[in-house]
């Protein structure tokens, strides 16, 4: 049972093989949340990311051993953006390991829930055409 | 001496994101009494910003990048900031 | 929008890089099945996959058709695998993308439930020491 | 010519799975009347294998790839099979 968690200047990378050869989990889901380009009716180039740390890396570290535990995981994995990460980019994501999909889809969907209420990190959208640019 | 009550603390609210933008600073300076507790901050910063009071008392305050009670006491050199997240995805 | 479906003899591959730069989608969900050395209590060696063809493909197909719109999801890719599978490799990948999480989540994990009732393939528990081999 | 009742269709029922290996086949013989539904296949296995007659009855049918209601009738040279899954994960 491991969780780890990291903040990346700008984007993701791609996934890492999350599969070791493993004989002890049925299910492994990578969610990754990527930029759109239409952030509520505007058209943006990037988001940026400011992230309060430690208290992010703390509180992301805390919400997955809390999964971890309540859903009985193998696994979890935490990538998150800081700064700026454009349109078509993914920002982040989480990684999971456990025997049963209903398990891990329970996690990967309450895990984000919690993430996004509170955890500190918060999104400004950088437009397209910032202003004076045209 | 009769003057215990004059005590103060002195602390930079940290801030961040749409707020920070809407205020144009990163952090906010409140006094409040030497046995204040995290309510008290919540109260120094509405007054400081009367038009956003109703925003700033119900916001929630991480002091020591931890989420605290209302009721919890603070210490001089407590790092304080609010943590209140727009949510959505 | 689009629906791909895959039976691929024996273990799948690692995943394909599921992210081409897409501006379009906010949230892409891999999920692997792996085959677990537990299967009901015994000790296993692999599992083998009896797929019924073309009716497997047909119907994981007009399945990924009823997610995507019932979701409105982007896209669905689907891959199974056929014959033996040996423990720690997976035999099964759903790969979901969608506007935002909680349709593709809800996408992943309806699709697999109807996928496990409706879908004809059987598995079969390949044991780790076969019948007079000790 | 009053024999009209007499003609039988012939359909060899695909298994798959846990079943076969249970029956040690892969498809079993069934005859139906002429004008036969999937539900008088079913009641033609149930015959078949009367320890199993529960199974049969309730199992779904596929008729050329495809999941029918118990009323479709049948055409000689339609390909059907047993598509009961044991689901779990």
């Amino acid at each position: 049972m491991s969780v780890t968690v990291q903040i990346i200047d700008g984007a993701l990378g791609d996934p890492a093989p999350v599969l070791p050869r493993a004989s002890q989990f049925g299910a492994a889901i990578v969610f990754d949340g990527v930029v759109r380009s239409d952030e509520g009716g505007r058209t943006i180039r990037a988001l940026n990311y400011e992230v309060y740390e430690p208290m992010a890396s703390n509180m992301l570290a805390e919400l997955g051993r809390e999964m971890l535990t309540k859903h009985g995981l193998i696994a979890i994995m935490v990538e998150h953006s800081r700064g700026e990460v454009p349109v078509g980019q993914r920002s982040f994501r989480l990684t999971v390991h456990a025997l049963h999909r209903a398990e891990a889809l329970a996690a990967v969907g309450e895990f984000i829930d919690r993430m996004k209420r509170d955890v500190p990190i918060w999104k400004t959208a950088l437009d397209a055409n910032p202003p004076g640019s045209s | 001496m009769g003057f215990d009550a004059l005590q103060i603390m002195v602390f930079r609210v940290l801030i961040f994101g749409p707020l920070a933008r809407e205020l144009s600073c990163a952090s906010i300076a409140v006094d409040v009494p030497d046995n204040a507790s995290v309510r008290d901050v919540n109260e120094a910063l509405a007054a400081r910003y009367p038009h956003k009071s109703t925003f700033f008392r119900a916001a929630r305050l991480a002091v020591n990048h931890a989420f605290r009670s209302t009721d919890a006491p603070l210490r001089a050199g407590d790092e304080i900031a609010v943590v209140e997240l727009v949510g959505g995805g």
